[in-house]
């Protein structure tokens, strides 16, 4: 059906295995070739897009390089990486930015500096995150058919977090405020999805660490409004989403005296759920919240 | 030989300070044809008019060549000096060294020799003027309105009571416009319907007004003080002249529940309705969409009467309960779109404008949460005609709002939606809103957000305030960034700015100011009648300060918020002032035509009719000479004078008054042939 | 007679190159070849016919300035100065400059039809007054024959009592011979010209050639006069273009149009130019007059007017015949109007 | 002469109510930009004769702009709709005659537009500052 | 083929329908001419054959620009190939010729020979119009004879060939080789008068006022002519070449007109005389249509 470069990135390799290896499955399963992107390196997400610009950018158009020359469309399923990269191509439509990127590329590629990293005739590389990748209607269509088991009576709100809609004018989401592709894609695998307004709201994000009084306020908010929706579970494509619901959850309920025991799951879990695969396959135990 | 006078303007500093004037004047003088040459301080002022004239019966001279400003600022004022002095007003050239030179070039050595070199290209290019003659126009003493809002309605009354016929076009079933879906006017507090009334029944009594409503302006032909107008009369399925409004068929129609658009979607009206009860005229429309009659007959041919004979149809119309209980038999199935055409002399355009569409705004959750409105829809609630007969009920449950959220500038002032002006009323009607809430209910708590606020006008500032100290409404400063809902209400996220700090207010509605935006066909309309429109489609003024009201193509004249954003007060004066000068321009039974038009030198001229293919203004006329050679003629009256006839003449035979081959030509060679020499021995 | 060989020759070339503007017969584009200036000995062509156009243009140029006038305003003059912070126009003072040759010219490899154009064109043109600048150009212009050798198609030179060979009006006359030319120096002018060569005497005589009979007789003014309303005229014109080329490339044609222009213009200057430039009777507008009225509006007027020119009016008023036989306008005109056929068909009528 | 930096002499053809008003509007707003171009007011860009541009380069012109309102809002309904067809030939035909392209600009710019008429001006005047004198330049007894 | 053109010319002037039969004739050293027929005794004069270059649409015109007061305009049989009916499609789209007054007699046509219509020259290879040619037989006749070459003729588009060559010159290659084209010409107008489509009463060039171009005969003016004459035919010329061919100084004014023909047809889609009645490209327009340059 499709053949991609796949850039799983560091989340997918280690936080996220679930994610990787639930995608891995289903790809199969829906005949979508992923050809793991040859010596890729870090899409200069959080740590470096917050010091340096310039590194935020040469990181990713080291990948977006090593793409180009696969000739492929490349598929970012960490939604940190997906924006990274379609930044990226925004930011070096800049001549005076691509020229300083080029040379550091040149440089760390020990090649002379000036000389285009790729030929300027090379169409640019077709970055897809994963809502992007499965959620057009020919996907749509092939999803509805893979479903051996569909999740009746599971209800889901689908969260789509900010990187996969901002900024709208370069990753182009199909609405900024009320997203639908996450939640169309739930459906067909049988599920209730239900409407909820923080589809888009924060998480926390890279505050993570620095922050954790934030995150926990915030996570709450939304376990919240999805509790009071009346949601068995919340649905991601987004690493870091994930560990903020997740991994946060016990010290949500603590901090705040909630007992919130709401499962979050990466979107291809569910398609791998509805396509038969049993929780294990999907290393489900992954999750702390289960 | 032409004998030239230069006159160059300081124009005070602004020309002089970046120009040196002198040396324009020096060179200038030694240009051939050009027997005297000077500068002063303000040409335009009197004595630098009485200068010009003393020079030209001085130094006999017969072409004028000014350096100043813009033509489009005072071409006129020195074409009329010079014809004081006896030129023919069309022998004036003006150099423009101030807006295309001192003013862009602050630079001495830069400014002065570009000055020299457009002077004297202006000098060279008189050389080739000669005297025209505009000739003379009938003048239709007819006017027509075009929109029945306030303006619209101003507009036609006072034209009319000077005694000239006018015809009021309105799309719209009714007249009234937006003023009549309000619920009372800021800053006074007076009812809106009450004021507005009475002048919408005013225009459908007065002898002087033809009233047209349901209809639209299809085309527009002709030029000023001559119009040709194609009217399109929209089929009613109800014939005015029998109907008298009794509303019998109202009360009968079966088919209810449909949005009405006068409510904004809050109310619902019936197949047949009428939008308003106060509506002007008071009589009603079927809308083809919904009526079952009408849509039986559009699906079946044989409900139709054959298009060929004419014979009566084979089957009756579904329904047609209202043809049935009609006392005067008024309603008529089958009646067609018309278009007739009538002559005007003049146009008053004031087709109004459009609010705002805040669904762009997904963050506010309109259209996805019932309870998010917009500040017309309030109007309408707030109305005691409206569809809650003037209560406050929220639309999701009816219930009576306790904690009611403005937002202001929606769709204003907002560069990521386009819209990065002022829509200059939504501060006053929210306040105004604000103060009605609590008028209807002192329970009521009122929240504002606001960017600016803007309350610029007589009693505006004091009528804020009373709503923040008398009326407790609670004004925040800043921008809202989510509204979702939360149980039974809504959550407003926002920021307010003077307290640095995010705020979230429970919310029973939330009201939507929506700004003001020109109508989404204000471009086609402005395409019609000839005239320039801006990158929204509101209309360009001929001059935003001295021709506020007439748009750049003569006989049409603009008010109200085709124009800008502005309140009813400002549209009516505007009204008012277009209708001033449609008196003016109809107050002559002639008037002076272009003089800077197309003419053929038929002698040379093959009949090609290339000019007839090219005229956008059908102003190509054939005619047969003597000797049989068919020929163009232009046609005075209608040529514009664009010149794209004189340039398509694969002869060159066409001559474009006042932008001839030969000076347009001239005024360039005269760039080139200048550096060429340094000196000669 | 003398002899010069290719090599002499080409060494006197280069020296008259060095000396004076040489004009000489060059290819230009196949079946096209032009007098044009050489800077180069080796760039003439010899072998040849005739040029498409006539040398003509070295004596009336298409285009030439007869007065240059140039208008320049004292600045300082005293009726110029400023009157308060008026300037008021003042005087111009006027300066007149009249064109000159700037080198001698020398024609070189000029075919003898060419020549007789020139003799004939003299009648006109220097009888008292002179042309003076045809005159200038004449006497500063040295002419080196090129004998032919062979008659082309459309030659007719003998019919009008011409020789191809014939060195009249020649400064120096070139004869071809096994490796050179045969030299005759026929004018002082021409002695001038080789004074710097030493050609080997040659004894003998130039080859004599039998040209072919006259295959036409050009009818006596009489009969002309009788045909001048002779609707042949007419049918003659139907096919004709009224375009220029016969006039333009014919050796004798000589009609001009001389109009002023501002060439140039500046604060306190103005160039005027006075240019003669070539004008054909063909042209439609050529006879127009003050006021629009054409005597001349019909093609056949103006047709017939060529011959008539070339074969009655100017024999009448300057002596020879305008037309001296080398057919260039039979080889061009596009749609075959042919002055031989137009002296049978008129003989014959 | 002295050798002074080459200053390319540029004539703009400004349609009256578009593009004037917007080279007004730049003077109005106090923009500046490159001084070179010499404006010619014509009332409509369908009024400039591609021939006036061929004629501008024979006379000496190095650049050429012709200025009107943007497609659709010709003050003459269709005057520039002409123009952009003639110019869209004339364009590529001064080319194949030898004159560079890049020395003919054509471009809409509306009244409102003073901030892009400067924009535009000075771009073109870079750009033929930057291509150097045209070579075309045969002053010439044109008549007029 | 000449038996059917001769035929069809006596009956046409045997019974009126025209007055004059304008075709080709032989004229003096091998040379073929336009002939101006009369009567149908004269008709055996016609000939076809490869040298009949002429295009007698041009004689068209004379007739009818200013016929003599109160005249009738005269009837007028005129024999064309493809590219002269092409020419008489733009006369008439430009209201130079009333139809009603002409019966058009299509030759299909096999090309015609360099050097046609002068006396004593050879003629050669086809003519590069003819080799370039893709439509033989002539449309909008009234009757039409031959037919067109069994195999269509393949375009040998010797012209736009050349164009492709100036095209890949620098400006100032091409500037080159156009001043040296156009310091040949001796600017006596036979381009002009050889042009059907130069039907203006007063050329440009001529007039007094406006004045574009002085009398002056030097390179400026000649290149300034050339300009605007290629402009002024720009969707006009139908691409017979009579301009190059009667050249006497062999000036490729066929190039400047191939231009124009290739780029209207090109972006417009518009073929000059493709019929009597679409307007010329300079004179219309599409809205939506963009400024490529």
């Amino acid at each position: 059906m499709y053949t991609y470069s796949y850039f799983p990135g560091c989340s997918l390799h280690g936080t996220a295995k679930e994610y990787d290896h639930s995608l891995r499955l289903v790809a199969g399963k829906l005949g979508v070739e992923l050809q793991e992107l040859e010596d890729w390196s870090c899409c200069g997400a959080t740590a470096a897009h917050s010091t340096d610009e310039l590194l935020a950018l040469a990181l990713p158009a080291r990948n977006l390089r090593l793409a180009a020359m696969t000739g492929r469309p490349l598929l970012a399923p960490c939604v940190m990486c997906f924006n990274r990269m379609r930044v990226t191509q925004h930011q070096l439509e800049n001549p005076a930015r691509r020229q300083a990127v080029e040379a550091i590329l040149a440089e760390a590629a020990g090649r002379p500096v000036g000389e285009p990293a790729t030929a300027p005739s090379q169409p640019p590389v077709e970055v897809l995150g994963l809502l992007q990748a499965f959620g057009n209607d020919e996907m749509l269509a092939a999803i509805e058919a893979a479903v051996t088991r569909p999740l009746k009576g599971l209800k889901a709100v689908c969260y789509y977090g900010c990187l996969s809609v901002r900024p709208p004018e370069i990753v182009h989401p199909d609405s900024l405020e009320n997203p639908q592709v996450m939640d169309r894609l739930i459906a067909k695998l049988g599920a209730e999805v239900l409407d909820w307004p923080f589809k888009t709201e924060c998480c926390g994000g890279s505050l993570a660490l620095a922050r954790i009084d934030i995150v926990l306020a915030l996570g709450r908010r939304l376990l919240s409004m999805a509790r009071s929706v009346g949601a068995d579970c919340v649905v991601t494509a987004c690493p870091m989403c994930h560990s903020n619901l997740d991994t946060r959850q016990k010290q949500i309920n603590a901090k705040f005296g909630e007992s919130f025991k709401l499962p979050i799951y990466y979107v291809t879990e569910l398609m791998g759920l509805a396509f038969g695969y049993s929780a294990s396959d999907l290393w489900l135990n992954k999750h702390l919240t289960a | 030989m032409a004998r030239i006078g230069v006159f160059v303007c300081r124009c005070g500093s602004n020309i002089g300070a970046t120009v040196d004037v002198k040396k324009v004047v020096e060179a200038l003088g030694q240009t051939p044809d050009v027997v005297f040459a000077t500068d002063y301080m303000f040409m335009c002022s009197e004595p630098g008019q009485t200068q010009i004239q003393a020079a030209i019966r001085d130094h006999n001279l017969d072409r004028v060549v000014v350096a100043a400003c813009s033509p489009t600022m005072h071409f006129r004022t020195f074409s009329s000096a010079i014809q004081r002095a006896g030129l023919n007003p069309y022998m004036l050239e003006m150099a423009n060294i101030r807006e295309q030179c001192s003013w862009v070039h602050p630079d001495k050595a830069v400014g002065t020799p570009k000055a020299t070199d457009i002077v004297r290209m202006a000098a060279a290019k008189t050389r080739w003027f000669e005297p025209l003659y505009p000739h003379e126009i009938g003048v239709t003493r007819r006017a027509l309105v075009i929109g029945g809002g306030v303006a619209g309605i101003q507009a036609a009354l006072d034209i009319a009571n000077a005694g000239v016929p006018v015809v009021l076009v309105e799309r719209s079933p009714s007249i009234g416009g937006r003023m009549a879906q309000l619920d009372k006017t800021f800053p006074t507090l007076d009812c809106s319907g009450c004021i507005l009334t009475p002048r919408m029944t005013e225009v459908s009594q007065h002898p002087n007004i033809t009233l047209r409503t349901w209809s639209e302006v299809a085309t527009v032909r002709g030029f000023v003080g001559n119009f040709e107008v194609d009217i399109l009369q929209k089929p009613r399925y109800i014939d005015e002249s029998k109907c008298t409004g009794c509303g019998e068929c109202l009360t009968r129609c079966p088919w209810k529940g449909f949005p009405l658009e006068f409510d904004e979607g809050l109310g619902t009206r019936s197949a047949v309705y009428r939008p308003f009860p106060q509506a002007v005229p008071n009589k009603p429309v079927i809308d083809p969409e919904t009526c079952m009659a009408l849509k039986s007959i559009a699906e079946d041919a044989d409900r139709r009467p054959d298009p060929l004979t004419g014979a009566a149809p084979k089957r009756k119309p579904k329904c047609g309960l209202c043809q049935k209980t009609c006392p005067r038999e008024a309603v008529d199935f089958f009646q067609q779109p018309k278009i007739t055409t009538e002559k005007f002399g003049a146009v008053v355009l004031a087709n109004g404008f459009r609010l705002f569409d805040p669904t762009v705004y997904g963050e506010y959750g309109y259209g996805r949460y019932p309870d998010v409105i917009t500040s017309i829809q309030m109007e309408r609630l707030m109305n005691a005609a409206g569809p809650t007969g003037g209560e406050i009920r929220r639309p999701s449950d009816g219930k009576h709002p306790r904690s009611v959220v403005f937002l202001a500038c929606v769709g204003s002032r907002d560069e990521h939606v386009g819209r990065p002006y002022c829509s200059k009323i939504c501060c006053m009607y929210t306040a105004k809103h604000a103060i009605m809430l609590k008028e209807h209910d002192p329970h009521v708590q009122t929240y504002v957000f606001y960017m600016d606020v803007r309350a610029g006008g007589k009693g505006y500032d004091e009528f804020v305030r009373r709503a923040q100290e008398e009326y407790g409404a609670c004004y925040i400063r800043g921008r809202v960034s989510k509204i979702y809902p939360d149980g039974d209400h809504l959550v407003v996220m926002g920021e307010d700015t003077l307290m640095g700090m995010p705020v979230q207010v429970e919310a029973d509605m939330v009201v939507l100011a929506t700004g003001v935006q020109p109508q989404a066909d204000a471009g086609d309309m402005a395409r019609k009648l000839g005239i320039s429109y801006d990158g929204y489609g509101f209309i360009n003024e001929s001059h935003p300060k001295l021709n506020p009201v007439e748009s750049n193509t003569a006989g049409i004249f603009v008010a109200g918020m085709t124009i800008g954003p502005k309140d009813i007060p400002e549209s009516v004066s505007q009204a008012s002032a277009a209708a001033a000068k449609v008196l003016g321009l109809l107050s002559q039974p002639t008037m002076l035509g272009e003089a800077m038009i197309s003419a053929v030198s038929q002698a040379r001229c093959t009949g090609c009719f290339t000019c007839e293919q090219v005229c956008p203004y059908n102003a190509v006329e054939r005619v047969t000479l003597r000797d049989g050679r068919q020929v163009a003629q232009i046609n005075e009256g209608l040529c514009k004078g664009c010149g794209v006839c004189a340039t398509a003449c694969p002869g060159k035979v066409i001559n474009l008054r006042g932008f001839s081959d030969q000076a347009l030509l001239a005024q360039m060679n005269a760039l080139f042939t200048l550096p060429e020499v340094v000196a000669v021995d | 007679m003398n002899f010069i060989t290719d090599a002499q020759l080409r060494g006197w070339l280069a020296q008259l190159i060095a000396e004076s503007t040489v004009i000489a017969p060059r290819r230009a584009g196949e079946d096209l070849l032009l007098y044009q200036p050489v800077e180069d000995p080796d760039a003439i062509c010899y072998d040849f016919g005739r040029s498409t156009v006539s040398p003509r243009e070295f004596f009336l140029p298409a285009t030439e300035a007869l007065l240059t006038v140039e208008r320049v305003r004292q600045a300082t003059a005293g009726d110029g100065a400023t009157a308060g912070n008026a300037t008021v126009a003042g005087q111009w003072e006027v300066k007149l400059t009249e064109p000159h040759l700037q080198h001698d010219q020398v024609l070189f490899a000029v075919r003898p039809c060419d020549v007789h154009a020139l003799t004939a064109l003299d009648a006109l043109m220097l009888k008292e007054p002179a042309d003076a600048y045809y005159a200038e150009r004449r006497a500063r212009t040295t002419l080196i024959g090129l004998a032919c050798e062979q008659m082309g198609s459309s030659c007719f030179c003998t019919s009008l009592g011409l020789s191809p060979d014939d060195g009249a009006g020649m400064d120096v006359m070139l004869y071809r011979a096994d490796g050179g030319y045969i030299l005759e120096i026929l004018t002082d002018k021409g002695r001038v010209a080789l004074a710097s060569q030493a050609p080997v005497d040659f004894e003998g005589s130039r080859p004599q050639r039998a040209w072919p009979e006259a295959a036409y007789q050009v009818p006596p003014r009489a009969v002309w006069t009788d045909h001048f309303n002779d609707p042949y005229w007419a049918s003659l014109a139907e096919r004709c273009l009224s375009c220029k080329i016969c006039s333009y490339i014919c050796p004798t044609c000589r009609c001009f149009d001389v109009r002023d222009y501002t060439v140039a213009q500046a604060a306190g200057y103005q160039k005027i130019e006075r240019l003669r430039c070539w004008d054909s009777c063909m042209a439609e507008g050529y006879r127009r007059i003050a006021g629009g009225h054409n005597p001349r509006a019909a093609k056949a007027q103006r047709l017939r007017n060529r011959f008539y020119c070339k074969f009655d009016y100017y024999p009448a008023d300057f002596g020879p015949l305008a037309c001296v036989g080398c057919g260039r306008c039979v080889d061009q005109c596009p749609v075959n109007v042919d002055i031989t056929e137009v002296l049978q068909d008129v003989a014959a009528r | 002469m002295p050798d002074t930096p080459f200053e390319p002499r540029i004539v703009g053809f400004l349609c009256n109510w578009c593009s004037y008003a917007g080279a007004n509007l730049a003077g109005t707003s106090r923009i500046r930009y490159e001084p070179n171009i010499r404006i010619i007011r014509v009332p409509c860009s369908g009024r400039v004769d591609p021939l006036f541009v061929a004629r501008a380069f024979q006379e000496g012109a190095d650049g050429v702009m012709v200025l009107g309102c943007h497609p659709g809002d010709c003050h003459y309904r269709d005057g520039n709709y002409y123009a952009r067809r003639r110019f869209n030939l004339m364009h590529g035909f001064l080319d194949f005659l030898g004159i560079d392209e890049r020395r003919l600009k054509i471009d809409w710019v509306s009244a409102a537009e003073g901030k892009r008429f400067a924009q535009v001006v000075s771009q073109f005047t870079d750009q033929v500052r930057d291509l150097g004198p045209a070579t075309v330049r045969q002053p010439a007894v044109l008549g007029g | 083929m000449i038996e059917q053109i001769c035929s069809i010319a006596e009956q046409i002037l045997a019974d009126k329908t025209v007055d004059v039969v304008i075709g080709y004739e032989a004229g003096t050293r091998g040379a073929v001419r336009p002939a101006f027929i009369r009567s149908a005794a004269e008709a055996g004069r016609l000939v076809w054959n490869d040298a009949c270059t002429h295009n007698l649409a041009n004689y068209v015109r004379e007739k009818h620009v200013s016929p003599k007061k109160g005249a009738p305009p005269a009837k007028v049989g005129v024999i064309l190939k493809a590219c002269d009916a092409r020419a008489l499609n733009v006369l008439l789209r430009d209201n130079q010729a009333p139809r009603a007054d002409l019966y058009l007699i299509g030759v299909a046509c096999q090309g015609m020979r360099q050097n046609s219509g002068f006396a004593g020259r050879d003629l050669g290879d086809l003519e590069l119009r003819c080799q370039d040619c893709a439509e033989r037989v002539p449309a909008g006749c009234d009757v039409v004879v031959g037919e067109a070459p069994a195999a269509g003729v393949a375009p040998a588009s010797a012209i736009a060939r050349e164009l492709d060559r100036l095209a890949a010159l620098s400006p100032a290659e091409r500037q080159a080789f156009w001043d040296a084209e156009f310091a040949r010409c001796l600017r006596c107008y036979a381009c002009r008068q050889a042009c059907p489509a130069c039907y203006c009463v007063e050329c440009t060039a001529e007039q007094l006022e406006p004045s574009w171009i002085g009398v002056a005969i030097r390179t400026p003016e000649k290149r300034f002519f050339h300009t605007m004459r290629a402009y002024h035919l720009a969707g006009r010329c139908a691409g017979c070449d009579e301009c190059a061919r009667v050249c006497p100084v062999g000036v490729r004014l066929d190039l400047l007109n191939a231009w124009f023909r290739r780029e209207i047809e090109g972006t417009y889609g518009y073929r000059a005389g493709q019929d009597a009645t679409t307007p010329a490209p300079l004179a219309s327009f599409v809205p939506s249509e963009s400024l490529d340059l």
